[in-house]
């Protein structure tokens, strides 16, 4: 990966390997509001991909200096792995432990590059996906910690 | 009693009948006078009233207790503050609620100051009545400083709504009680020239003595009270006899005449303007300036008062007025009655007092007893 | 001069009296006949010093079909007030009149003919308008008289007026479906 | 005559050279008085729209009106009042009445016109040129025409709570009732907000004439569960009480307790009359909590043969097995059950659909269904360690000592959550003698539990610790004891102006040894008996959505209560049954529902 | 669109016992016609304004606030305003708020007794919807059904500081011509007989009290 060409459709791909994933599980789970709701984690992967596509014909991503929330909601939470048994709890967390992945590739791939356009792309890529983290984890804090 | 004059036989050419009012300058408010005229004598008289007459009794058979309370200062325009504080007493009385001290001292000055503002607007119209319109124009002004702090007080300067049920609605405004000694000098400044130029002007004396007397004997058949009694030698007065608010906490005196013509009725009600003044300075200097001054009431939109009943009265300018009020453990009074001195003073007494006087002294003569139509007839 | 109870038991000899009440020290109510009611009028202005007749009213009590006179009276040397009830039947009102009693009698019997109907034989001017005129209705004061109907009928009320209640307006806008008619 | 009568009038001339009395300019110069009661300006953003200043206003010179761009919600009418000045005597009243102080007078006092109908106008809305008056009448702070405090109600000292599970509220005395409910103004605007529109104002107002049995009938007209909701009602209704914008609102729910409590339970059948003729049409109902029997109540009204399948050995659900009998004595409980089991509802109880009767048996022999089988499992919170024997979950805690079991929590107990279900599991273990401390992620003021239970808990000796967050659960020495490991949280603002969100601090960890660990940080459904109607039902975060009157893909099942509403509770659940009783009834009447 | 009055035929004083019908005229309210040259209609106007001459009729509360505006205070004198003790002279009929029915016969007597040009000015709310008396059973709720109002200011009460700007709002009516109060009078006669009529029960006077 050594041009901004590269990276993105690097980017985009893992976008479309997300949504990939989430149909699959949909059509493993059991349940068919959960198969609802994993699909419509992967048209939000699907949305993603289109975005960075459009990033691709020249629209500006988001800056890397922007600071994204950290909830940390996800970082004691015993991993999950996504089996057809799933309840809705579980898909968040598989949701937001896969969004973490990300963020953390794209942040060590920033960290181990010298090229300050190239770096500036990781770290945009990097808040996209804590962006989206965020995402999962704001509804993790509203659905699931209601009571807590 | 009642009896009319010698029989009138107006086909005889002899006699003239003449109306004077509701639309007339020389009557005190929209009423009028059926006069019988024989030369410039009047030999008969009726009263018509009920030009004014608007049904308040009934309206507030169908008012709950505190809507009631907007609506009873109405009754005597320019006396508003006597049916706020006699509505407030009956309604305090029958459920049971007693007004804060601090309460009773504001009422107090209150009615006092109500009190001098409206013989302030009667001395006018005394002097009016008998040529005098320097007397009116002064008067009717140095009212008008008085309603300045009732504006200040409670927010208006003719219908207050400030006695509510309970107490009062607001405490006095900064620097009120200042404001108010400066009102009273000027208004005691001017009754010492009213004293020179109405009281012992030639005219005014040639033409009041004598006129409209009020004899001992009358006072009871007529119901006669007030000012208008006092003249006639009764020292009665409901604020010596049974004390309400605090008047039995400073010192005053009952202003007492000889014979209650039209110049001695004139005498008392300044003399008793004096003793206002006199009161209103104690009350001020001796008036609570810290404390409740309104007693809760129960939520006033469903307020239902025990059943029972109850008469309350007060000495206002003209005599006694009371309020009679029945309840029946309602939301709305049974009935209530309000009892004005205007009622027996300008329909039966005037029609007795106004046979052999002249036409050009019926004026006079009304202002004198001090009637309020919108009163009368509520 | 008789204390009130004192007074009280003496004229309780001679007249029936009912419905006694201290409403304070200084003013009591009581009920009388109507046949002896004038004269204990009477007897309590000329023997009893209640020489004052501080005003005379009725009183509507429309559910037991009848009127209820108040005269109160004042005595000016004890300052104490008795209300006397009298009470008459509500269809047929007619009351002996205390004209030659004191003077202003004759006013009040006149307002309450106008304002209740009550007959007062022998009270002058008792026909005369008082606070009326061309009254074509029932007497005004009448509870069964409703103000409200006659004054909409008689003088309107200018158009362009309307209000809604909010809890009816909150339930039309905000949960309409839940509203079954089994809530009011 | 004398001379000096001649000659004294005389002596006034000297007042000829005094300051004239004249006003030059009296319009300009005579503003009103600081209190002059001129005319009428309105917060509008401050107003509620309660229609107090109408019903006070003896002249009916108020009307409520809508207003553009103003819409009903929760707390507000969305109605302003409008004022005529050919019926206005400035009398204030309004202003002395109004809830929320929106309403005041400006010293504004001139308007001529020569246009009889323009003298209407909405106050605060519509532009008039006094609104930016400053000055004008304000009401005293302390005068009041309505009693801004609430009555309180008697209630056990903690000492005495604590020693067993007797009722802590005492109820209201008669008098107290009668004094609270005298506070109320009528204006309805909490109907909208209790999710049964129960009819607030009318019950209140037969508080108010000690008419208890009248009371009765309009509590059962929309709430079936009257004893019950008098005492744990979540109370919504009183959040948006308009008394509560000046004072404490109203205390609506000790007041249909107050008429529950009055009516004896062997009077209920004389009193409500509950007459009805067979239908002959058959309604399931599964679960027999408040939405289940609420549904059973109006169906059986309407003359539905209605059997109710409870898994449970008794009815009330989550009211009987997770509110403890301090808050909810049983024999309350059976009071509202036992009614609408005496009209001839069929409840069977200890019968779990899918394991003692399947459910297709329900589809295939009744013309509806009704589903309200609550949220029963507990949520995990999944972190490491929660698999450790010492922690149990609030349910379990509380269904143990309903069943009259001793919880066995031991001396130390750590209560994670801050809903009721964790306030009462924390009462709970008090009661039993232990030290309880409960950890709770965000501020006080943001726990889910009624604010009388906070209260109350901490009344009785819980030690509340707010914003700590749970991370890790690790054996102890002791292996009949529990370590917890929890961290500090920094509450950050949300950037979609949402409540603030607890942020975990990893530099500040905590860690406890517990006897036991209570975890209740809510629960969740089980549906799997169902099979596969789950399908064709609509779900999100593991709750179902139901469309109009309650109905479900499957257009013969209707779905309520906690699994089916966002705030799960009591009196939601009742609604939903009634909803649900609505819907089934269009559905299988000439009235139709697809 | 004028109705031609003396099409409408004459008046029948029905209200008045046959015997007494001659002794009262019945002719109809005839129409005021302003000069025929503009410059000199609006220099009378100009005069008329400056000289507005109250008729002192207390008709209702309101009357309250007129002592002080014509006293030193106010002194509405300076306005070219003053009060008359008769219709005969007087321009300008102030409604002191509300009117029973018993002084609306008399509010009617005297306005027609004035001289034209010739404007009312209701005082308070009553006049306009009732006000404090909506729900009376003597008062009226609209004084515009009765007789034509140039005027109005609201209050409870007026002060005389308002009662002074609705002087000068009526003085800058009549110069700008506007002031028609009196004509739509003659124009609608008919219809304000009839509500008089429709309210006043013993209508014994004639039709026209000129």
């Amino acid at each position: 990966m050594n041009t901004v060409e590269e990276i993105l459709d690097f980017a985009i791909e893992r976008e479309q390997q997300a949504a990939d994933f989430y149909t699959d599980l949909a059509q493993k789970v059991n349940k068919p509001w959960l198969k609802e709701m994993l699909e419509g984690f992967s048209r939000e992967e699907m949305r993603h991909k289109g975005k960075l596509k459009s990033v691709k014909k020249g629209e500006k991503l988001l800056s890397a200096e922007q600071k994204i929330q950290n909830l940390k909601v996800s970082d004691y939470l015993v991993a999950v792995e996504p089996t057809e048994n799933l309840d809705f709890q579980d898909a968040l967390i598989v949701a937001m432990q896969r969004e973490k992945a990300a963020y953390r590739l794209y942040t060590d791939l920033a960290n181990n590059i010298d090229d300050p356009e190239m770096k500036e792309l990781f770290l945009g890529l990097a808040q996209e996906e804590a962006k989206h983290k965020l995402y999962f984890e704001v509804q993790y804090d509203d659905q699931i910690l209601k009571h807590n | 009693m009642f009896e009319p004059a010698a029989p009138v036989d107006l086909s005889s050419g002899k006699y003239l009948k003449l109306w004077q009012g509701p639309q007339h300058p020389g009557i005190t408010g929209n009423m009028s006078l059926e006069l019988t005229t024989c030369g410039d004598e009047v030999v008969a008289c009726k009263t018509h009233v009920g030009y004014l007459h608007r049904g308040f009794e009934k309206l507030m058979e169908r008012r709950t207790f505190i809507q009631n309370f907007t609506i009873v200062c109405r009754i005597a325009v320019p006396e508003p503050t006597f049916n706020e504080y006699l509505y407030a007493a009956v309604v305090e009385e029958l459920s049971g609620i007693k007004a804060p001290e601090r309460a009773e001292w504001i009422r107090t000055f209150n009615l006092e100051l109500m009190r001098l503002g409206s013989y302030l607007m009667w001395l006018g119209g005394v002097g009016a009545a008998f040529g005098q319109s320097t007397i009116y124009q002064w008067t009717v002004t140095h009212r008008d400083y008085i309603l300045d702090l009732f504006e200040e007080m409670t927010g208006a300067r003719v219908y207050h709504m400030y006695i509510v049920p309970g107490g009062v609605r607001g405490r006095l405004p900064e620097g009120f009680e200042d404001r108010a000694r400066k009102v009273l000098d000027g208004v005691e400044r001017l009754l010492m020239d009213v004293e020179k130029i109405l009281f012992n002007n030639v005219v005014f004396k040639t033409r009041t003595k004598g006129l409209g007397v009020i004899t001992k004997d009358m006072v009871d058949p007529y119901g006669i009270t007030g000012p208008n009694q006092r003249a006639a030698g009764f020292a009665r007065d409901v604020r010596r006899d049974s004390p309400y608010l605090m008047y039995d906490e400073v010192e005053w005196d009952v202003i007492t005449g000889t014979a209650s013509d039209t110049y001695e009725r004139a005498w008392v009600r300044l003399q008793e303007m004096h003793q206002g003044i006199r009161i209103m300075r104690q009350v001020l200097d001796r008036m609570p300036t810290g404390g409740p001054f309104q007693t809760p009431l129960p939520n006033v939109l469903h307020w239902e008062v025990p059943k029972g009943e109850t008469y309350i009265k007060a000495e206002c300018t003209r005599g006694e007025y009371g309020y009679y009020l029945v309840t029946d453990g309602s939301q709305y009074v049974r009935r209530v009655h309000v009892r004005g001195p205007s009622y027996t003073h300008a329909i039966a007494l005037m029609e007795k007092m106004a046979v052999g006087t002249n036409i050009a002294d019926i004026a006079g003569l009304m202002v004198s007893l001090h009637t309020y139509p919108p009163e009368i007839e509520r | 001069m008789a204390t009130p109870t004192a007074l009280l038991d003496e004229l309780g000899k001679r007249y029936t009296l009912s419905e006694i009440h201290i409403q304070r020290d200084d003013l009591l109510f009581l009920k009388v006949t109507k046949p002896q009611a004038v004269r204990f009028l009477k007897d309590l202005r000329d023997d009893a010093g209640y020489t004052h007749l501080t005003f005379m009213t009725n009183i509507d009590y429309i559910e037991d079909g009848r009127f209820t006179l108040t005269y109160m009276l004042h005595n000016y040397d004890t300052h104490h007030e008795i209300g006397v009830h009298v009470d008459l039947d509500r269809d047929n009102a007619e009351m002996d009149s205390i004209h030659n009693l004191w003077a202003q009698g004759r006013t009040y019997q006149c307002e309450l003919r106008e304002m209740y109907g009550i007959r007062f034989p022998g009270s002058p001017g008792l026909d005369d308008d008082f606070c009326l005129e061309g009254w074509d209705q029932i007497p005004p004061m009448r509870k069964e008289f409703d103000i409200v109907a006659f004054s909409e009928e008689r003088f309107g009320n200018r158009p362009g007026r309307g209000s809604t209640d909010p809890r009816e307006h909150m339930g039309t806008v905000m949960y309409p479906e839940h509203r079954d008619g089994t809530e009011h | 005559m004398s001379l000096k009568d001649l000659i004294s009038p005389f002596y006034v001339w000297q007042r000829a050279f005094q300051k004239p009395y004249t006003q030059k300019r009296p319009i300009e110069e005579r503003p009103g008085a600081p209190r002059y009661r001129g005319f009428h300006i309105n917060l509008t953003e401050e107003c509620v729209g309660c229609g107090s200043c109408e019903a006070i206003c003896q002249n009916h010179a108020i009307d409520m009106v809508k207003v553009e761009g103003l819409e009903p919600r929760n707390g507000d009418s969305g109605l302003r009042p409008k004022f005529d000045y050919g019926r206005c005597c400035w009398c204030a009243l309004c202003v002395d009445i109004c809830t929320a102080r929106s309403l005041r007078l400006s010293n504004h006092y001139a308007w001529v016109t020569e246009d009889p109908d323009a003298f209407h106008f909405i106050a605060g809305t519509d532009a008039m040129p006094w609104n930016q008056n400053s000055l004008g009448y304000r009401r005293d702070d302390d005068y009041h025409l309505l009693t801004h405090d609430r009555i309180e109600m008697d209630a056990l000292s903690p000492e005495e709570s604590l020693k067993g599970f007797d009722e802590v509220m005492k109820g209201y005395t008669e008098e107290q009732a009668l004094l609270e409910a005298d506070r109320c103004v009528e204006c309805g605007i909490c109907v909208a907000t209790c999710p049964a529109h129960m009819s607030v104002p009318d019950y209140i107002k037969a508080v108010r004439n000690k008419d208890w049995e009248g009371g009765l009938k309009l509590l059962y007209e929309t709430n079936p569960f009257s004893t019950t909701c008098g005492r744990i009602c979540t109370h919504r209704c009183e959040t948006d009480c308009v008394l509560g914008l000046q004072g404490t609102p109203i205390a609506i729910r000790w007041l249909k307790r107050a008429i529950a409590d009055r009516v004896p339970a062997e009077r209920y059948a004389e009193i409500l009359n509950d007459t009805f003729t067979e239908n002959g049409k058959k309604v399931a109902i599964v679960g027999a909590g408040p939405g289940g029997m609420s549904a059973a109540y109006y169906l059986r009204k309407q003359g539905y043969g209605v059997t109710v399948f409870e898994a449970q050995a008794h009815g009330g659900g989550m009211l009987r097995y997770g509110v403890p009998s301090y808050r909810l004595p049983e024999n309350q409980l059976d009071k509202d059950i036992d009614y609408i089991r005496s009209l001839g509802v069929d409840v069977r109880f200890n019968t779990r659909v899918g394991q003692d009767v399947p459910f297709s048996e329900l589809m295939d022999n009744h013309d509806a269904i009704f589903i309200a089988t609550g949220l029963s499992s507990p949520m995990k919170l999944r972190i490491d360690g929660e698999e450790h024997p010492r922690v149990v979950s609030g349910l379990k805690i509380l269904d143990d000592v309903a069943k009259g079991q001793d919880p066995g929590v031991g001396k130390r107990v750590a209560v994670i959550g801050g809903g009721n279900v964790a306030m009462d599991a924390a009462r709970v273990s008090r009661r039993v003698g232990a030290d309880v401390t409960v950890l709770y992620r965000r501020r006080i003021e943001d726990m889910p539990a009624d604010p009388e239970e906070i209260h109350e808990s901490k009344a009785e000796g819980c030690h509340l610790v707010p914003q700590a967050i749970p991370v890790k659960i690790k054996d102890a020495d002791d292996p009949n004891q529990v370590v917890i490991v929890w961290g500090e949280a920094e509450m950050v603002s949300d950037a979609k102006g949402g409540r603030p969100r607890p942020v975990l601090q990893e530099d500040r960890m905590h860690e406890e040894t517990y006897d036991t660990i209570v975890s209740a940080i809510g629960q969740g459904g089980d549906y799997d008996f169902m099979g596969e109607c789950l399908g064709s039902i609509e779900q999100k975060w593991g709750k179902f959505i139901p469309g109009a009157y309650q109905q479900t893909g499957v257009s013969k099942i209707f779905v309520g209560g906690d699994i089916a509403n966002s705030t799960a509770d009591a009196i939601s659940a009742v609604e939903d049954g009634h909803h649900a009783a609505r819907g089934i009834h269009r559905f299988l009447s000439e009235e139709g529902l697809q | 669109m004028k109705p031609n009055q003396s099409a409408l035929g004459p008046l029948m004083n029905e209200g008045l016992p046959p015997e007494d019908r001659d002794l009262f005229s019945n002719a109809r309210p005839v129409l005021y016609e302003p000069y025929p040259v503009e410059v000199v209609e609006k220099f009378v106007n100009w005069v008329r304004a400056n000289s507005l001459w109250l008729l002192a009729f207390g008709t209702g509360c309101g009357a309250v606030e007129i002592n002080p505006l014509m006293t030193a205070r106010y002194d509405a004198y300076r306005m070219g305003v003053q009060t008359r003790p008769t219709p005969r002279q007087a321009s300008v009929f102030l409604i002191g708020g509300y009117a029973s029915v018993k002084t609306l016969k008399r509010i009617i007597r005297s306005y027609e007794q004035m001289q034209g040009p010739k404007f009312v000015v209701c005082l308070g709310i009553c006049p306009i919807n009732g006000g404090m008396y909506w729900d009376s059973y003597n008062t009226v709720n609209q004084f515009d059904l009765y007789l034509p109002v140039d005027l109005y200011i609201t209050g409870c009460m007026p002060r005389p500081e308002v009662l002074m700007a609705g002087v000068l709002e009526l003085k800058k009516k009549i110069m700008e011509g506007r002031a028609d109060g009196a004509n739509r009078y003659v124009e609608n006669f008919d219809w304000y007989k009839a509500n008089q009529k429709r309210v006043i029960k013993n209508w014994n006077m004639p039709d026209y009290n000129w």
